[in-house]
């Protein structure tokens, strides 16, 4: 049974292809818009979902692969968690040149409260990122 | 919305300007029109984003990289960052980089221009 | 009042160099060997703390800071929390040539069950690292 | 214990031995001593790992900087890593890269050394 009323679920599943991340940002908008956070908070959330979800893409996105993102609520923490199906890789570089690197990380610790990646038991990686509201 | 692009030149500086969102999926043709216009040696760039509501890692990246290769020999100006996209650059550093700078309107741009090269 | 001898706590402080890695490391060991876990693990945990302090070091290493490692114990649930007092910084290109970064957090990731990074009210940033024992 | 490294050669290949842990605070030797190897023009390197106790991402850094610099040149190879030293390297995915190759001991890799210029 769930806890009197207070939890709160939603969840999206898009093809894993960065073509797909506006989508979630519309759903990551539509959460933030039904829980009547203000402006601000729903463009971090979109920004540290959406990198989640490029990270998830690019080192598990082949061949038709699925994204699936969930938010949820519980005693006002707010999460959404992403979770692909591929293991946590170490980039594989060179990469091209000129390019900076490694901002995804430091651009979802900064927006969010927590951010925690796991280990799935089936070899996806999930991750997970709190916003205390 | 996606994004969309296209160049103008304003005293003769390239002038970008973009609409949308710059995204991991989108950022790839901004990178694009930035390594032409530094491979012909441009080192002065305008970037309008008063029209764009987003940017994520993929576009900050572009960003950084341009303002990387014209260290110390030019700049990327960007014209009119929302508060939010605004936000994001000063995250990443671009707001305390030498060969970044920022205008509230195209008007202010104009005249930075204007100084750069007195007639 | 702590949840009937449950709880474990051990903890070390010092100077954030990386000189000082090698003596996070004997600290993981200490309290591996504490808790009679196989040597394979102990070793994980030591790559995943060490890396987490290069971390710490190399964002919030300046003018004597010190880091803060906590081990604790808590139903079969094994943490290591690695505390320093910068801000989480994306990092500062160009680096050298030839250099491959980028590897800590995927090796973290890998070798842990949970890699959570917070940011702390006073400012610096927290990696927890858990693993179920 | 800290790192030592020293330097012989082995049927003219340089041939380095390391001792101890290399991480974030000892790998700059390393790094130093294999980026002169390569800038002297040797293209296949042998480090002797059966006394390092202990590798973090600093240390694979250099080795797989190392295996990057001379893709397809030539490659770098490593002599009796321990279990958990070469976990790690699989992790990184140095295993699988045709630049790398683990040797269990010494014979061995004289052996793979003589094989390659067959007098
Ligand atoms: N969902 C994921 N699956 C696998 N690897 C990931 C995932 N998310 C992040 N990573 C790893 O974490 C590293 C750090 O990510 P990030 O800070 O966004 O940098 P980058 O711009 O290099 O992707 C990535 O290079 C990648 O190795
Ligand atoms: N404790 C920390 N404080 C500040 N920034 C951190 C911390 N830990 C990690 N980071 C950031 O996370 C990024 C990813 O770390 P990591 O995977 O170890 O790669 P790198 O080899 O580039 O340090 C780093 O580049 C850095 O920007």
């Amino acid at each position: 049974m769930e806890s009197a009323g207070q939890s709160f679920r939603r969840s999206i599943r898009v093809k894993s292809e960065s073509a797909q991340l506006a989508t979630v940002r519309d759903f990551v908008d539509s959460v933030g818009v039904e829980l009547s956070l203000d402006m601000e908070r729903i463009f971090d959330l979109k920004v540290a979902v959406s990198e989640a979800c490029a990270n998830a893409v690019e080192h598990a996105g082949r061949d038709g692969a699925f994204l699936e993102v969930e938010a949820g609520l519980e005693h006002r923490r707010l999460t959404f968690t992403v979770a692909d199906s591929g293991p946590f890789r170490a980039p594989i570089l060179p990469r091209q040149p000129n390019q900076s690197r490694g901002l995804g990380l430091p651009l979802m610790v900064t927006l969010m409260d927590e951010v925690c990646f796991f280990r799935m038991p089936g070899g996806g990686t999930a991750v997970k990122l709190t916003v205390l509201i | 919305m996606l994004m969309d692009l296209h160049t103008t030149t304003l005293e003769d500086v390239p002038f970008l300007h973009v609409r949308g969102e710059i995204d991991h999926g989108t950022c790839a043709s901004l990178q694009t029109v930035l390594d032409e216009l530094f491979d012909k040696g441009h080192t002065v760039v305008l970037l309008d984003l008063q029209e764009v509501s987003y940017i994520d890692s993929g576009g900050l990246s572009v960003l950084l990289g341009g303002v990387r290769g014209l260290r110390d020999r030019g700049w990327l100006g960007v014209i009119g960052p929302n508060a939010n996209v605004r936000r994001l650059l000063e995250i990443v550093g671009l707001l305390v980089d030498r060969s970044f700078r920022v205008f509230e309107d195209q008007k202010v741009a104009e005249a930075a221009l204007s100084q750069r090269t007195p007639a």
